[in-house]
């Protein structure tokens, strides 16, 4: 069994199958921070996705994309956590 | 709210995120990135300041308010635009330095229009973000 | 896959049409960005979609030796995205000045009988 | 021609705006234009007379077929002699009944206008052009019935007139145009050589219609004569000039223009002597029902107008020298009239007849000009009047067969009317007692009374002369429109005979009438009974109705729910698609062309599906944000597996971006607006789902389509060669397309701006615009 | 051949704005840089004019790239007049600004965004990229929301609210058209695509995608059905941008469904009668609402749609003899639409209202400038021999060849109502006396004579403009006739562009 | 020998983010969620970067891995941080297990000084 | 200590130069040749922080690896079964490290491993307050922490 077919036959599947976990917890929640949990994980798992994608295709240049990710993505929950903390003050 | 590790944090994720910040904007005519991407993460790298220092102390750093950026960013692209014209060429055609620079490359007006479209949108994204959030908190 | 998208495709602009008959400012928003998303994959996907050749010339070389996706659909989709940030943001501005005079996120508040006129 | 068509214009033009600088008591002098303008086209009596037709030719808009062409013929020079001879009568009488008002400049600029606009629309011999002057008269009434524009039944007068004849200009417009179209010319001499053809068009009635609607709004026919009585508001001098001696008679001279072109059919006949007929009688039996004097003499008006147009559908060369020479003496005997009441109402304040007598006691000379005026159109021998009712009794008779009887009677019983609705303007102010209060008046200034005389000696010379008027003016005026040559004599006597007899009967029962009818309040009352089954009334429910449906409909259409607008707008383009879609064809799937898919892929396409129905259904607004970032970011995984990066960069950061905005500005938010009506959400959803798969076909049909690809190999090509970079898409965004580029950060700066002063900007209190 | 003067009309309104920028809260200097910059944008596209007047097509490949490789710039006849309309349209606002706009709304940034709203313009019109074209739609768009919220009152983000979404819709529309039309050509030049539109194999294709062109273009023009935005938001605005927004919004719609549906995609037969029916309904919705409106602007805004139709009809009539009309109508549109509006403002200054109840008495108290006022009023009754006369010759004779009777009566009923409520608006505001309470009006009489200059010479320009075109109707008819040429065989145009 | 070295430490990645899946589908409450899977991603996902380190077995592409495995370790914990303290202010409800709170006495305390001041 | 990293790193610049290739395994023996050259050099010197706080790191950054997965396995083991184990807990924890980075760089290390999660820091950054989730006893859980990670940190930071 070549490397490309473990990839695409196992690491794919597992990431994807993450992804469709963690979206079931964004999808019930229950609270909000819930939800951005899952979204946070969401982007991380896309990072692995995009690692492997790069690895599968390739294609380094992919590798830029996932370093945009990791540099910025926790800014969106950060937003959140302003938020909320801002709404709970009020 | 206020938070001592993301502030501390944001002491060296600042000149980091800006850091990138240019090497995407040098790069853009190679690879992925470029003025826009470039200047989206500059301004994130000042939105995470202001998240963490409060937007005050995020304006005190910049030392000028965002919006002068945009004059400024649409200048150096409108020029740069502009410049061929003063060679005979239609707007907009590239005019090259004939030896590449170290680092960067080869030099040409594409890359002062990139430089300008990353002036423009650290100035459009900041004077946005902090315009609201220095008049609604 | 392109079956697939364009089902995609279809579900953004009925859900960004959807969003946008209902009354509530914020869902207006919402569905102009869903539509937003829907108009730029339709050019990706008639840009005519290709696996894992971004359109960047290799190291070496001075043109494209291998296939490479089409880089056209790509730019003007960045544009496109670019736009509708701007757009996307004054508009949401708007909406919290419209709710601060009105006081509610109900698009049926925002109708001052003529006489009020100017 | 053009000259005189011009200093009118440029006296009106200067006049208008710099007239108050002109510092005069009386305006009397102003008369001074008509009267050389009269004088020299006295000139051209022998030119015509000879049988020449002088013509001027001046190119304006000639893509258009649009030129100043003139032409003088008989017509004409009767038309511009009424216009230009009663005009200096009128100029001189206004000059001292304006005396003192102020605007007085503006008054004659707008009678200047109104005057050289009427000399274009009988010289002109292109139809456009004829349109044009049409419009100015119109115009320039309506700036005179509204020239006190202070008083709003004045107002009202004046926008109902041009209502009226503004609709019926826009008919004429169109009827012109169209047969310009047929004909391929605009011009009346070769219309009138193409005659024969546009009366074989198909499109001949609708001409016909149109144009006739136009002559008859303006010539104030039944049912458009409502805006006449209406017209008295403006100051007499107009009164007696555009409303009864020249402006209504446009669209008499336009049938009259116009009948060698479209005329000589039955729809011609039918139509014009319908219309009369019913205008003539209708008009003069409400003439007789009226106490003011303007309003008896504005219906006396209509009803002449409404025999011309009969004589002129009668079409017989007796019946167009009949007309054209009651043209004269109703002008001559109208506008003296008018002038009459006008000094009358000048110097006493009043116009009901019931409280005016004896007026000859201290208006002799008024007198005098009324009554002359009166028996003149009561067709009294040795007048002109009676002239003209000997020619017209002569055209009824002669007409074909059974109708003769007919036409006559009517006729008979519309001149009836008409003499006592003369001797009550004309005479019966004068005679009787004097009031009291009424002792001490003076004669006016002997600019306003020597014009009515001189009008009414006019009517008597010509009475007792008539083969001077028949021979110069009649006899060219009635061969312009006949083909053929006619012989026009007008005698004083032309023997016992049925006519002579018919004259006599009409005068003799009219004196009568005259004395039987005691117009009075009772009367007045009578005749608004049937006002609601009036034209005027009923064109008022139509405006009224028109309202209501247009409000209505606005209301509808445009109310003020953003929601109902964009559903329209979706549901129109869903039906054109749906049309343009069925209409295509079937759709095919050529699944060689389509790629296939990996897992992360499926799974990140449902994941997007998923979250886009979660941003649709939640109810919490900060899920629907979350949400919708989950969307955001998927379509921008979708960017990394289909090679392109950049967008992804930009997607995530953008989207990312936008997560903070909506942070930002939603949390002092109300809530969530959460309106549910299924049965609206039902629909909606339908109408949305519709749009997806059209357009999810759409897409499908044109994924069949061959991929061209010359424009982006030509990029990937020349990317790094003449470009000088290797990321394609960099490359294009900042060279092969950086104009795109350029202008989005404009965008972008624009919508900064934007926000910024959206939050800072507060307009203070004063500042209003 | 390729030619930089094409794009300075863009360029220097560019330049201006971003010196404004430089120049952020000195409201004198950006007056004058205003001016400065709309009289050098008037004299360049004067010079572009006569250059394409005399000399025929110019073109720009911009970055120097052939087309259709890169984005070309064409300056046919259609566009060159466009662009002096345009740059007429601004002078006369830009110095009515001056005065007419309140000094907060300068320091936040109206003049900057004022010249990129005419630079969006003017590239709308010169750009021969479909999807730049797009871009400059964006311009447009975003510049005439900042305009249209430019001081936050309530009535002006009602309707800003509503313009938003509806465009932004367009805008959408707009975009999936260009997306489909990559999809099945491959290329984004006007001028290719012309050439390569006929070869697509579905050419059923080509009519589903010009439906989403007709809905796009058709939103921005205010077309019925889609023409809510325009009503809605028109009266909210300060004068001086509602005149840019009436005289030159809707137009570059209009413009867009010319330019595509003669160049890019010559429309099926139904596309053709859906246009003959969108114009009909048009001009009757625009004369419904012009009749109950109360309100000066509002009553101005269905005029607007109301005489949209005329010009829509025109399209929809497609034939050689209706383009020329169309485009005499937009000529003389431009122009007194503009004005319309700077004559509203005008009132406001002069009494602080716009409710037609509220006014009066301004004939008697501004004899000069109510005569000012009704020239422009009677041009665009079409009044002969003023501006909106001579088109209607053209479109009535175009409708009678095709026998198209519906919109005959249309045309007829439409230019009654504007005739009707034209005068009515001239009774009630000019000839009424004015109110017993009047409201508190504006001190126009206490400006210096510079400012009350600044206010009337605009309305001066423009009404001298009609005035211009209805006694010069041969040279427009002249020039509209050659630009319905130009619509009518696009070969010169795809010549001067792809060479070939 | 690489080959089997990449696929153990993509195996290890993969099940890491897995049972962070697990963990934030399965967790009771919302800080064992948060517990689990910020650090399970993030070693999942280093994991992974690591493979694409070995795999491409460049300088350029093994310092942009390095670096994205800096900024995760940098950013995640912060952002998990963040937003726990976030959901504790908002009361985010803990599980019934959830047996010592310290801080739950500390944020009493102040509360009462914040409400002692007021009045 | 600096001056001395900052050599290293030339070093291997240099080498990477000398061989011409630009391989990271190229790069690695670089820096240990480097890391050598400069230890031989050195030896007579004062300052010899560097030599041994760069071996330490290396080692704490395999403890931290080895320390993450076990705890990965941990909870992995415990999703994985039906039955809950864990029980969870807030504590306060009376740090040793002082400045900024130090306090970030612990808090960091322990958010990082699972169990353990920051939730806030006392007004007087003296003390963490953390989440744990499988709290037997507090006392041994804050030596645990004290004397592996934040020693071990305090060590190389110190
Ligand atoms: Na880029
Ligand atoms: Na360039």
């Amino acid at each position: 069994m070549s490397l490309d077919l473990y990839f695409d036959y196992i690491i794919f599947p597992i990431l994807s199958a993450s992804v469709a976990l963690t979206f079931i917890r964004l999808l019930k929640g229950p609270g909000i921070v819930d939800r951005v949990v899952a979204l946070d994980l969401i982007i991380t798992i896309g990072i692995a996705l995009i690692t492997v994608y790069s690895i599968r295709s390739e294609e380094p240049v992919f590798l830029d994309i996932a370093m945009i990710f990791a540099l910025i993505a926790f800014l969106g929950t950060i937003a959140f956590a302003f938020y909320l903390d801002k709404r709970e003050r009020k | 709210m206020k938070s001592t590790i993301l502030q501390a944090a944001s002491r060296y994720l600042l000149p980091i995120l800006l850091l990138f910040s240019i090497f995407l904007l040098l790069r853009g005519h190679y690879y992925p990135g470029g003025g826009f991407v470039g200047g989206l993460v500059a301004s994130i790298a000042f939105v995470l300041h202001s998240f963490a220092h409060g937007t005050d102390n995020t304006m005190k750093i910049l030392r000028y308010k965002p919006l002068s950026l945009i004059p400024a960013g649409l200048g150096i692209a409108a020029l740069s635009m502009f410049l061929p014209v003063l060679f005979g060429q239609p707007v907009m055609t590239g005019l090259w330095i004939n030896q590449p620079l170290p680092v960067i490359g080869m030099v040409g007006t594409a890359l002062f229009f990139d430089l300008g479209v990353y002036l423009v949108v650290v100035g459009v994204v900041l004077t946005i973000l902090f315009t609201i959030s220095l008049n609604t908190h | 896959m392109e079956l697939l998208l364009i089902f995609l495709i279809g579900i953004l602009y009925a859900a960004g049409i959807y969003l946008m008959l209902r009354r509530s400012m914020v869902r207006l928003l919402l569905g102009i960005m869903l539509l937003g998303n829907g108009c730029n994959l339709l050019i990706f996907l008639l840009g005519n979609i290709t696996k894992g050749k971004p359109p960047v010339i290799a190291e070496h070389a001075k043109t494209f030796t291998d296939i490479y996706a089409d880089p056209v659909p790509q730019a003007l989709i960045l544009t496109a995205i670019v736009i509708s940030f701007g757009l996307t943001s004054f508009a949401i501005v708007l909406l919290k000045r419209v709710y601060l005079l009105v006081n509610t996120d109900d698009l049926d508040g925002l109708n001052t009988p003529e006489e009020e006129d100017l | 021609m053009l000259l005189t068509i011009l200093s009118g214009f440029l006296a009106s033009i200067l006049l208008i705006p710099f007239g108050r600088y002109l510092r005069f008591e009386r305006g009397g002098f102003m008369a001074l234009l008509p009267a050389l303008l009269f004088l020299y086209l006295l000139s051209y009596i022998p030119v015509i007379g000879r049988g020449e037709v002088p013509f001027e030719h001046y190119e304006w808009v000639p893509s258009l077929a649009v030129n100043l062409d003139f032409k003088m013929d008989g017509l004409s020079l009767l038309f511009s002699l009424l216009i230009t001879g009663i005009g200096t009568l009128i100029f001189l009488y206004a000059g001292s009944y304006m005396k003192g008002q102020a605007y007085a400049d503006r008054f004659y600029g707008f009678l200047y206008l109104f005057m050289a606009s009427m000399l274009g629309l009988v010289l002109s011999d292109n139809i456009l052009l004829i349109f044009i002057f049409w419009e100015l008269t119109s115009i320039s009434s309506f700036f005179l019935i509204g020239f006190n524009n202070t008083d709003p039944a004045s107002r009202k007068s004046a926008l109902t007139a041009l209502a009226v004849t503004g609709l019926g200009g826009f008919f004429l417009l169109t009827g012109m145009i169209l047969m310009g179209n047929i004909a391929g010319t605009n011009s009346i001499s070769k219309l009138t050589e193409l005659a024969a053809a546009i009366r074989a068009d198909n499109l001949y009635p609708l001409i016909l219609s149109l144009v006739v609607a136009g002559a008859f709004t303006k010539s104030a026919q039944f049912p458009f004569h409502f805006w006449l009585p209406g017209a008295m508001k403006a100051p007499t001098p107009v009164s007696a000039y555009l409303h009864s001696a020249t402006m209504v008679k446009a669209g008499v001279f336009l049938l009259a223009r116009l009948s060698p072109v479209l005329g000589d059919t039955t729809a011609w006949s039918y139509t014009l002597m319908t219309a009369g007929g019913v205008t003539m009688l209708y008009a003069a039996v409400h003439s007789l029902l009226r106490t003011d004097l303007k309003g008896i003499l504005a219906y006396s008006t209509i009803s002449a107008l409404g025999v011309l147009t009969f004589l002129i559908g009668l079409g017989t060369p007796e019946a167009l020298t009949a007309a054209v020479t009651f043209t004269v003496v109703h002008a001559l005997y109208k506008a003296s009239l008018f002038l009459t009441t006008g000094i009358i109402d000048h110097e006493t304040g009043t116009r009901d007849i019931s409280g005016l007598s004896g007026l000859r006691k201290v208006l002799l000379p008024v007198f005098f000009a009324g009554i002359l005026s009166a028996l003149s159109s009561a067709g009294m021998p040795l007048l002109f009047g009676f002239v003209s009712k000997d020619l017209i009794y002569e055209a009824t008779l002669h007409a074909e067969g059974q109708f003769a009887v007919f036409f006559t009677s009517i006729m008979v019983l519309t001149n009836l009317c008409l003499v006592a609705a003369g001797f009550m303007a004309g005479i019966r102010p004068f005679t009787g007692a004097l009031p009291p209060e009424y002792s001490g008046l003076h004669l006016p200034h002997w600019q306003m009374w020597v014009p009515p005389l001189l009008l009414a000696i006019c009517g008597l010379f010509f009475g007792v002369l008539p083969a001077i008027a028949g021979g110069s003016i009649v006899s060219p005026a009635v061969n312009a429109m006949t083909p053929e040559e006619t012989e026009v004599h007008l005698k004083v006597w032309h023997g016992f005979n049925t006519v002579l007899a018919l004259s006599v009967a009409t005068l003799a029962a009219g004196t009568g009438l005259y004395f039987l009818n005691k117009p009075g309040i009772r009367k007045l009352r009578f005749a608004e009974r049937f006002e609601n089954l009036s034209p005027a009334a009923f064109s008022g429910r139509i405006t009224a109705g028109f309202t209501r449906f247009s409000s209505w409909y606005t209301n509808i259409m445009h109310n003020g729910f953003l929601r109902s607008y964009i559903l329209k707008i979706i549901i129109f383009a869903e039906i054109l698609l749906a049309w343009e879609l069925l209409g295509g064809g079937p759709v095919y799937i050529n699944f060689d062309r389509l790629s296939s898919a990996g897992i992360y892929e499926i799974v990140n396409i449902l994941i997007l599906i998923l979250a886009v129905v979660l941003t649709v259904t939640t109810s919490s607004r900060l899920t629907a944000v979350v949400a919708m970032s989950v969307v955001g970011y998927g379509i921008c995984l979708m960017f990394v597996y289909y090679s392109a990066p950049d967008l992804a960069m930009t997607q995530f950061t953008i989207d990312t971006l936008t997560v903070v905005l909506f942070v930002f500005v939603l949390f002092n938010l109300p809530p969530f607006l959460n309106v549910a009506n299924k049965k609206i959400m039902t629909r909606d959803a339908v109408v949305a789902l519709a749009f997806g798969s059209i357009l999810s076909i759409t897409a499908l049909k044109a994924l069949q389509e061959p991929t061209e690809t010359t424009v982006s190999k030509f990029y990937s090509d020349f990317a790094y060669t003449l470009a000088k970079g290797k990321n394609v898409v960099n490359v294009i965004l900042v060279d092969f397309r950086g104009f795109d580029t350029m202008f989005e950060i404009v965008v972008l700066s624009i919508a900064a701006l934007g926000v910024y002063s959206l939050i800072k900007l507060k307009l203070r209190p004063s500042e209003k615009e | 051949m390729t030619d930089n003067q094409i794009i300075t009309p863009v360029i220097v309104h560019l330049f201006t704005a971003i010196l404004q920028l430089v120049f952020w809260r000195k409201t004198v200097t950006q007056r004058i840089l205003s001016i400065t910059g709309c009289l050098i944008g008037f004299a360049l596209s004067l010079n572009l004019f006569t250059k394409v007047l005399q000399g025929g097509i110019l073109t720009m490949n911009a970055a120097n790239w052939q087309p259709p490789f890169g984005i070309v710039f064409v300056a046919d006849l259609l566009s060159s007049t466009l662009v002096l309309l345009t740059s007429v349209s601004a002078l006369a606002v830009c110095i009515f600004s001056a005065t007419g706009i309140a000094r907060s709304r300068m320091l936040y940034g109206y003049f900057p965004i004022f010249h990129f709203l005419v630079m969006g313009l003017n590239g709308a019109f010169l750009t021969g990229d479909i999807f730049n074209q797009y871009v400059w739609f964006e311009v447009i768009i975003i510049a005439s929301f900042v305009l249209l919220t430019l001081g936050g009152r309530k009535a002006q983000l009602e309707g800003a609210v509503k313009y938003m979404a509806l465009n932004i819709l367009a805008s959408t529309f707009f975009l999936t058209g260009i997306a489909l039309l990559y999809g099945i050509t491959g290329t984004l030049n006007m001028a290719d695509l012309s050439q390569k539109v006929p070869l697509v194999k579905d050419q059923s294709m080509v009519n589903l995608i010009s439906v989403f062109f007709l809905t796009g273009f058709g939103i921005k023009a205010a077309v019925f059905p889609l023409y809510f935005w325009l009503p809605s938001s028109y009266h909210t605005p300060p004068s001086a941008v509602a005149a840019i927004f009436g005289g030159l919004l809707t137009k570059v719609g209009l413009y867009a469904l010319f330019r595509f549906f003669t160049l890019v995609i010559v429309p099926d037969n139904t596309i053709r009668i859906i246009l003959m029916g969108m114009a009909v309904l048009t001009i009757l919705t625009g004369a419904f609402g012009a009749i109950i409106k109360n309100n000066i602007r509002r009553l101005f805004s269905y005029l607007i749609v109301c005489h949209i139709g005329f010009i829509i009809g025109g399209l929809g009539t497609y034939s050689k003899v209706a383009f020329a009309g169309a485009i005499f109508y937009l000529i003389h549109d431009i122009m007194v639409k503009t004005n319309m509006f700077l004559i509203a403002g005008l009132i406001r200054q002069l009494r602080g209202t716009m409710d037609m109840d509220r006014l009066g008495g301004l004939y008697a108290g501004y004899p000069k400038i109510s005569l000012l006022i009704a020239i422009v009023l009677f041009s665009l009754t079409g009044v002969p021999p003023l501006s909106g006369f001579w088109p209607k010759i053209l479109l009535f004779s175009a409708a009678f060849d095709t026998s198209n009777y519906a919109f005959i009566g249309s045309l007829v009923l439409g230019s009654f109502i504007t005739l009707y409520v034209v005068a009515r608006m001239w009774s009630k505001v000019f000839w009424k006396s004015a109110p017993e309470d009047p409201p508190p009006a504006n001190n126009f009489d206490l400006l210096s004579p510079l400012k009350k200059t600044s206010l009337v010479l605009p309305v001066c320009i423009l009404a001298s403009s009609s005035l211009f075109i209805g006694l010069n109707a041969e040279f427009i008819a002249r020039v509209a006739d050659t630009i319905s040429n130009e619509m009518i065989d696009t070969t010169p145009y795809i010549k001067a562009v792809l060479g070939k | 020998m690489t080959d089997i070295l990449i696929a153990i430490i993509s195996t290890i990645g993969a099940l890491a983010i897995l049972v962070a899946s697990i963990g934030i589908l399965r967790m009771p409450d919302f800080y064992l969620r948060l517990s689990v899977t910020v650090k399970a991603g993030t070693l999942g996902t280093g994991c992974l970067l690591a493979c694409a380190a070995f795999m491409f077995d460049d300088v350029s592409v093994t310092t942009k891995t390095i670096s994205i495995v800096f900024f995760l370790i940098l950013t995640n914990p912060i952002g998990a941080h963040l937003i726990a303290k976030t959901a504790y202010h908002t009361k985010v409800e803990k599980w019934k297990g959830t047996h010592i709170d310290d801080l739950e006495s500390i944020n009493e305390k102040t509360e009462t000084e914040a409400m002692d001041k007021q009045e | 200590m600096v001056r001395n990293l900052l050599m290293n790193i030339l070093l291997s610049f240099i080498w990477v130069a000398l061989t011409g290739s630009l391989y990271y395994s190229n790069f690695v023996f670089g820096f240990l040749a480097g890391f050598f050259i400069l230890w031989v050099m050195n030896r007579n010197e004062t300052d010899q922080r560097y030599f041994t706080k760069a071996p330490k790191t290396i080692g704490f950054i395999f403890y931290f690896l080895y320390e993450m997965i076990m705890a990965n396995i941990q909870v992995a083991y415990d999703l994985i079964t039906p039955k809950y184990f864990f029980k969870p807990g807030i504590v306060r924890y009376p740090m040793e490290a002082r400045s900024d980075i130090e306090i970030n760089l612990l808090s960091t290390i322990i958010s990082l491993t699972p169990g353990t999660l920051i939730m806030d820091i006392s007004e007087d950054k003296k003390s963490l307050y953390i989440h744990v989730m499988y709290l037997k006893d507090k006392d041994t859980f804050i030596a645990q922490i004290r004397n592996g990670f934040e020693k071990r940190l305090l060590e190389i930071m110190r």
